[in-house]
């Protein structure tokens, strides 16, 4: 598949991504839209290590060039599940205090 | 590694010391005894003496200049720790897991002076920020305290997902994760652009999450509301010893990419750090809140900081120390005073030069320092960064630019300090304040002092 | 690639068409349950009372939504899971290379989780997992 | 012996540090002892340098570094060379009799207070020596930042006064527009040359060009005339007034003012090689001289009146610099430190006795009350006044020689500007001393002579006023007559090579003292004819119904043509130019920037979308900016 | 057209489809659920890249634990459609502008990247991806950000006990 495909493809899902964190007022979309975002980030540096490993393929046979991006991929999918977890409570401790979840609210500190 | 380690263990402790025991004081003095280890590993490590020798596959290096910053950033803290403890012990109920996330936040600190490579600096800012989010919440009850940290929350992680972005764009473009790569060169049409698109693309998305991260225009929204609203005693803590990190940071980053990013990256850095200094120094002058006015101000020193950034040279290096130690001492010195008082306002300083001679004294001194007034450390600091972006060549309509705004700052430091002195009131103090507090203040503000006499006190470390 | 050629394409080590005969097996399984659900459609007998509209609840006449918010104290438990799950990933990759690694590899992991052991005995103490109070 | 010029800044910091802390356990006498004690020993060590320095020329005291760094290094050393050690006498001298006299004068504050006045009184005097002796630009930046928050401080001593709050922060803004125009100088000489060592950066003017000098020398001044009180920045000098006598004498004598003119003085070949600015700063000068004269025409604040009588005498100064009068200028200084002092502190001694009264309308015929003060004052007014042999003729004669050696139009209008001096000053001296008492009973009653405390000093500041002039007699008048020339020659030396000379005939000389001095004599008799009978009748001026008795024609005359005319033109400069103008432009800066403010913090709106939202259109500006740069950079480079 | 290309296009149709659905569901539970499917349908492509490991880890930790967690949360506040009021118009169109003119500029961008123009993604084949060779990998020289992400971990079980516990 060229490379361009998969970059056109993230670079569409990270834009969505975008656009649901700029319209949606629901905190927990939005957070979800974040979470597209980094989906979006892990496809393309797959697809990335996936050509770079296709490179160094026709010169060494035996290359591990290209790993690198998928144990990337990984931590971040780690690092995500921390965010989410520590993410989510905040929001559920908001909506504790003021039984909503609206962004538009979020507007006591301001100026 | 020291720094790491010893960081990772002390929040580890930490933790326990909550459970071991419910005495908020002794949890106090156990993070002021395990910082002090942590200085006392760092050093060693600095000097050469003794450290754990970790194979980490160069992911991260030891450079001199990361673990001298390491040094500040746990000298800060343990100032910090020891001013403002009793705050931090009447913060909540978790004061153990505040000392440990702080510890933990130290660790994030220690990888990103050192880290050699995109994943390590990843993983270091996600240590930082993570627990920010939450110490950003410990104030559970207070509106104020959620929203800060939701805010902070939902853009710290949209920045981290620009941030991503920017690493993959990087990868494709050089295959690689290291730092100091040159990708393949390919030009654009009109022979302006020597690097790899996708190579700039991702540094420019990077640069943008950094500039987030040190809260520099167009993207510094959250600073104000973030500060505001966060518990002021850990307000102090992200607006110096983190941010200065942050800097450290941005610095490695992009240090070894400016030849590749060309002569448009000087003009946007420049358009940078002139909205940045528009921004902290104008819209700090009329807020009525000092919290607010201060993260406006911590706006207005990042324009300062990024100047570092602009020459990028040895020199900016030692600068940017020198300005992270000044100004980390002073506003964690204001800090330390204003969580103090009953509410943020200016006139809850009204009439302290009378009743809090010494205290009215350590916070003039640290006031000025952030005004850049000759004799305190901040003086020195904002001089080495425009000496060296001048010595970098750089244009000076941006040098009177920075000096223009620099006079505009002295306004709004100028109206504590007017309120400290020149109006009458009684201070709304509501915490005791101890003798020893008193001394500790004096202490800071000699040490800022000090700094402004012998910067070279800071900067010889580096040479050591 | 060809059609008739993908089932001995699975045979080959490690390849996407490895996964050829999971996707036949998930279509099957698809397309039993969709033929299943349509063919009682059309055969059974239609026969719609108000009654047997309502929702069964074992003959006990039902009030209110059923989705009642949850306690909040299980989020906590859910936030905690989610964190204990991600770190059973981490032990995978470690079990398939178990022998490979030798001792270094235990080091690692045995640093790893007495890391995590760490923060579940914490855990324990701050009563965290307790779910009545 | 140049090698212990630490002590003399040291002395009164440690003079600062006991009384700045030992404020409250300290009694007045050990206070006032500590505080003035630490300004006399300065002036002793001063003294002994100055011999040296006559003796064995100048040194460079290098005593440690700042930063010393592989790329980068300012050290901090003291430049004692002839200059340095002129502007230490004067500073440590005159600074020493203030001190004696302010522990009289203040001795009614309460003891906290007393001790703080004097802390700061010592800081102040430490950051001008520091400014003085700095061998590089920074050091005196330093100092020129330390006396500008000295000021700060101490005008804003009295703070019960909102007034004197607003003074104080006038003072500090005005100073810091000064201060920018400095330091963009400072980064500028490095920009150029790498260096601010005054060694170095002399040494290498060759490699500016004639736009990087005079850029650099109008940014120089710029910060000179925020210090020295020019035009336009000179307003918060005579608002500086809220602060307590002794502060004003400290301010406009020895210190703070000064500090200009011994920044261009201590970069005379910069100056002399851009000539452009020479002559900004004598026109500057100039204008100020008469501007500020003319003001001080109708004033009856008594300290109003000497402050505006201070920018005036520093437009004289700022002339001597502009037309290449270093020496000149550096003699005015001296001898207006004298009297100044002088001035200052007699109108303290006077305020003191009249219970803080300062309005001179309500005084007159303090001569009886006050002798010792009154003969002062008088002496004083005369010097000032620049009636030979007293020393402001000789200083103001060199630097209107000078001046008329440039262009004689410079002259013409700096004599007026000088008989107005001699007009203003008699005047304030006439209504205050001479004539009838015009206070309350209860004042008069209360009148005394002031402690001995506070006579000293005026003595001897007298003696000098007097006398100071006699070092600096032109050599027309006797052989070898200007020896204070002679001694600072080695720092104007590169100057005097460059510059033209320009020799007036002797004959011509004479001819000018006479003619000056016999039209001063004239003005001070009119003023004393026209103030002697003052009554306060309301109405200003209306006292000279009573003098018009006496038939004088010329009075008539006189006030037709020349008081009414004047006095309009005082009120209009005073509150049209200066209220509205000035200050105007000072406030409208100000509430230019509070409108930023408020526009600015309309866009932290709160909301997390706007936020992203601009970060966002952020992120596409900036990736379009990098792929189009070409085109932007043709943009820019047309614009610039 | 082979069947990676089929499997290809149809995948990244049901990957933007399902994005597109996380935005216009008005009912934050069918976010979710089209959210869910927009992660299998990117562990499909993994697959297809013969990314084995990520395509299991996406959708035990994403699929299976986060999205399981949003769920929860969703249930927890028990939120409804009508719960979210609309924002503005003309905030919305501004947001699909700017994130339209950040997609436009960027995909620009890769268009005119000369050294991206012949490159392929190698589908299929190539071992990197398979579970062995990246349990080498991270447990030899990707040892120290392995150690360095539980210290992650416990920031986070601090953080939900600061946060959620009462």
């Amino acid at each position: 598949m060229p490379i361009q495909y998969y970059i056109y493809l993230c670079l569409a899902l990270f834009s969505i991504g975008i656009i649901g964190v700029l319209t949606r007022r629901n905190a927990i979309v939005v957070f979800m839209c974040i979470e597209l975002m980094l989906n979006a980030v892990n496809l393309l540096l797959v697809a990335f290590s996936k050509m770079h490993h296709g490179a160094a393929l026709a010169i060494d046979s035996t290359t591990k060039a290209g790993i690198d991006g998928q144990l990337f991929v990984f931590f971040i999918m780690v690092v995500a599940a921390a965010e989410v977890s520590v993410g989510l409570a905040i929001i559920v401790m908001m909506y504790r205090n003021t039984h909503s979840v609206d962004i538009n609210f979020l507007n006591r500190l301001k100026n | 590694m020291n720094a790491i380690i010893f960081s990772a263990l002390a929040g580890v402790v930490m933790m326990y010391s909550g459970i071991i025991t419910s005495k908020k004081t002794v949890i106090k003095y156990i993070a002021a005894i395990a910082l002090v280890v942590l200085i006392a590993a760092n050093l060693l490590q600095v000097y050469g003496i003794w450290q754990i020798s970790v194979d980490t596959r160069d992911m991260l290096s030891f450079e001199k200049f990361g673990l001298v910053f390491n040094t500040l950033a746990f000298t800060a803290t343990l100032i910090y720790v020891l001013l403002s403890g009793k705050e931090i012990e009447n913060a909540g109920v978790n004061v153990a897991e505040y000392f440990a996330l702080i510890f933990f936040v130290l660790c994030g600190v220690s990888i990103l002076s050192s880290f050699n490579g995109l994943l390590m600096m990843f993983l270091g800012i996600e240590i930082l920020t993570i627990p920010l989010y939450i110490l950003t919440a410990s104030d559970k009850r207070n509106l104020r305290s959620n929203e800060a940290s939701l805010k902070y929350f939902l853009m710290g992680s949209f920045s981290t997902g620009i941030m991503l972005m920017g690493i993959a764009l990087v990868y494709g473009a050089t295959g690689s994760f290291a730092l100091h790569t040159n990708a393949p060169v390919a030009l654009s049409a009109t022979g302006g652009i020597k690097a790899s698109f996708l190579e700039v693309a991702g540094m420019i998305l990077m640069f943008v999450s950094m500039a987030f991260k040190v809260s520099a225009a167009p993207f510094h929204f959250w600073t104000p509301d973030v500060y505001d609203g966060a518990p002021g005693v850990f307000t102090s803590f992200m607006a110096t010893v983190v941010k200065a990190a942050g800097f450290i940071a941005f610095i490695r980053l992009f240090e070894g990419h400016t030849a590749i990013l060309g002569p448009t990256w000087k003009i946007l850095l420049a358009f940078v750090i002139v909205a940045t200094l528009l921004i902290g120094n104008v819209t700090a002058v009329f807020q009525q809140s000092v919290k607010r006015m201060l993260s406006y101000s911590s706006i207005a020193q990042a324009g300062f900081m990024l100047f570092a950034l602009y020459s990028s040279n040895d020199m900016a290096k030692e600068g940017l120390l020198l300005y992270s130690v000044a100004y980390s001492l002073a506003t964690i010195g204001i800090f330390a005073v204003l969580i103090k008082l009953k509410d943020y306002a200016f006139d809850d300083f009204n009439g302290l030069g009378k009743t809090h001679p010494a205290l009215a004294f350590a916070t003039t001194v640290c006031l000025l320092s952030l005004a850049g007034i000759p004799l305190t450390g901040g003086f020195f600091a904002k001089y080495y960064m425009l000496a060296s972006m001048v010595k970098e060549g750089g244009p000076l309509w941006l040098l009177i630019v920075a000096v223009l705004f620099a006079a505009v700052s002295v306004y709004y430091y100028f109206r504590v300090i007017q309120a400290m002195y020149f109006k009458e009131g009684t201070p709304s103090v509501q915490t005791e304040i101890t003798s020893g507090f008193k001394a500790g203040m004096v202490l800071l503000a000699i040490l800022i002092i000090l700094l402004g006499i012998a910067p070279s006190l800071v900067l010889n470390l580096f040479y050591f | 690639m060809n059609w008739p050629f993908l089932l001995l394409d699975a045979a080959d080590n490690n390849s996407v068409a490895n996964y050829f005969p999971i996707g036949i097996q998930l279509i099957f399984a698809a397309g039993f349950v969709a033929t299943m659900i349509g063919v009682s459609q059309l055969l059974g007998p239609k026969r719609k009372t108000a009654d047997k509209l309502e929702t069964f609840a074992s003959g006990i006449e039902n009030h209110g939504d059923a989705r009642q918010p949850v306690a909040i104290k299980y989020f906590l438990v859910a936030i905690l899971f989610v964190l204990f799950d991600v770190e059973v990933i981490f032990f995978y990759p470690y079990a398939v290379n178990f022998r490979e690694l030798g001792w270094s590899g235990f080091g690692a992991v045995l640093m790893f989780v007495s890391f995590f052991l760490i923060g579940f005995i914490y855990i324990i103490k701050k009563g965290a997992l307790k779910w009545e109070d | 012996m140049s090698k212990l010029v630490y002590l003399v800044p040291l002395f009164p910091l440690l003079g600062f540090l006991i009384n700045g802390l030992g404020r409250k356990s300290l009694s007045k006498t050990m206070v006032g002892i500590v505080g003035s004690g630490a300004i006399l020993a300065s002036f002793i060590v001063s003294l002994c340098i100055f011999f040296d320095v006559k003796e064995h020329g100048a040194t460079v005291v290098n005593l440690f570094s700042f930063i010393r760094t592989e790329s980068f290094s300012i050290p901090f050393a003291f430049q004692v060379d002839q200059l340095s050690s002129v502007f230490l006498l004067i500073i440590t001298g005159i600074g020493f009799l203030i001190h004696l006299y302010s522990s009289a004068y203040m001795h009614e504050e309460p003891n906290e207070h007393f001790g703080r006045f004097f802390a700061y009184l010592n800081l102040f005097v430490f950051s001008m020596l520091l400014l003085v002796l700095g061998a590089n630009y920074v050091i005196m930046f330093i100092g020129w930042e330390g006396v500008g928050l000295c000021s700060y401080l101490l005008i804003g001593f009295w703070f019960k006064n909102d007034n004197y709050n607003y003074a104080a922060k006038k003072a500090f803004v005005m100073n810091r527009i000064g201060d920018l125009g400095f330091l963009l100088a400072v980064f500028w000489l490095l920009f150029k040359l790498g260096t601010v060592t005054y060694g170095d950066v002399f040494a290498n003017v060759a490699q500016l060009s004639t736009f990087d000098i005079t850029a650099i020398t109008m940014l120089l001044f710029v910060g000179a005339m925020g210090k020295s009180a020019q035009l336009p920045l000179y307003t918060w000098l005579p608002d500086a007034m809220a602060g307590p006598t002794p502060v004003s004498a400290l301010i406009h004598a020895a210190t703070m003012v000064t500090a200009g003119i011994y920044m261009i003085a201590r970069s005379n070949i910069l100056y002399t090689l851009a000539p452009a600015t020479q002559t900004v700063i004598a026109v500057v000068g100039l204008a100020t001289a008469i501007f500020a004269a003319t003001i001080a025409l109708k004033q009856n604040d008594i300290k109003k009146v000497l402050a505006y009588s201070t920018v005036s005498q520093l437009g004289y100064m700022f002339l001597g610099l502009g037309v290449g009068a270093y020496t000149g200028a550096v003699f005015h200084v001296m001898t207006h430190a004298f009297f100044k002092a002088l001035l200052f502190l007699g109108a303290g001694s006077v305020i003191h006795a009249m219970h803080h009264e300062q309005d001179i309308r309500k005084m007159g015929g303090l001569k009886k009350y006050m002798p010792v003060t009154h003969i002062t004052f008088l002496l004083a007014c005369l010097a000032i006044a620049g009636i030979p042999p007293f020393s402001g003729f000789f200083s103001k004669d060199e630097i209107l020689m000078a001046a008329y050696g440039k262009n004689p139009l410079y002259y013409y209008i700096g004599l007026g500007g000088a008989l107005m001096t001699a007009f203003y000053m008699f005047r304030l001296y006439t209504m205050t001393f001479l004539g009838n008492f015009r206070g309350t009973h209860e004042q008069q009653h209360h009148l005394h002579e002031s402690p001995s405390a506070m006579t000293i000093p005026l003595i001897v500041l007298a003696i000098l006023s007097v006398a100071g002039g006699w070092i600096g007699i032109p050599d027309v008048m006797i052989e070898h007559g200007h020896q204070l020339e002679h001694f600072l020659a080695p720092v104007f030396a590169e100057s005097a090579k460059l510059a033209e000379h320009h020799h007036l005939e002797a004959s011509t000389e004479y001819m000018f003292m006479g003619v000056s001095t016999v039209a001063i004599i004239i003005v001070i008799i009119l003023a004393v004819n026209a103030y002697r009978k003052y009554q306060d009748n309301g109405a200003e001026n209306t006292g000279l119904g009573k003098v018009l008795e006496n038939k004088w024609y010329i009075d008539e005359l006189y006030d037709a043509v020349i008081v009414n005319p004047l006095n309009a033109l005082a009120g209009f400069l005073k509150n049209v130019v200066e209220k509205s103008g000035i200050d105007g432009v000072v406030n409208g800066v100000g509430r230019l920037v509070g409108y930023g403010s408020r526009q600015l913090r309309l866009l932290q709106s709160g909301q997390v979308g706007n936020y992203i939202l601009v970060m966002v259109l952020a992120m596409v500006v900036f990736v379009l900016i990098w792929f189009n740069d070409q085109t932007i950079m043709d943009f820019l480079s047309k614009i610039f | 057209m082979s069947t990676i290309q089929i499997l290809f296009f149809f995948l990244t149709a049901l990957a933007l489809f399902s994005a597109i659905m996380v935005l216009v569901s008005k009912n934050p539970v069918h976010s979710v659920l089209w959210l869910i499917v927009v992660f299998f349908a990117i562990s499909g492509h993994y697959v297809l890249l013969n990314a084995q490991f990520l395509a299991i880890v996406n959708l035990i930790v994403y699929a299976g634990a986060i999205m399981v967690l949003f769920l929860f949360v969703i249930m927890l506040m028990n939120l409804n459609s009508e719960a979210e009021p609309r924002k503005h118009i003309w905030m919305k169109m501004a947001g699909v502008i700017s994130g339209g003119c950040f997609l436009m500029v960027l995909v620009s961008l890769v268009r005119q990247a000369t050294d991206m123009q012949q490159r392929t993604a190698l589908m299929g084949s190539g071992n990197v991806g398979l579970i062995k060779n990246l349990g080498k990998a991270l447990f030899s020289d990707y040892v120290v950000p392995f150690e360095i992400s539980s210290v992650l971990f416990l920031s986070a079980m601090v953080g939900a006990i600061v946060i959620g516990k009462k």
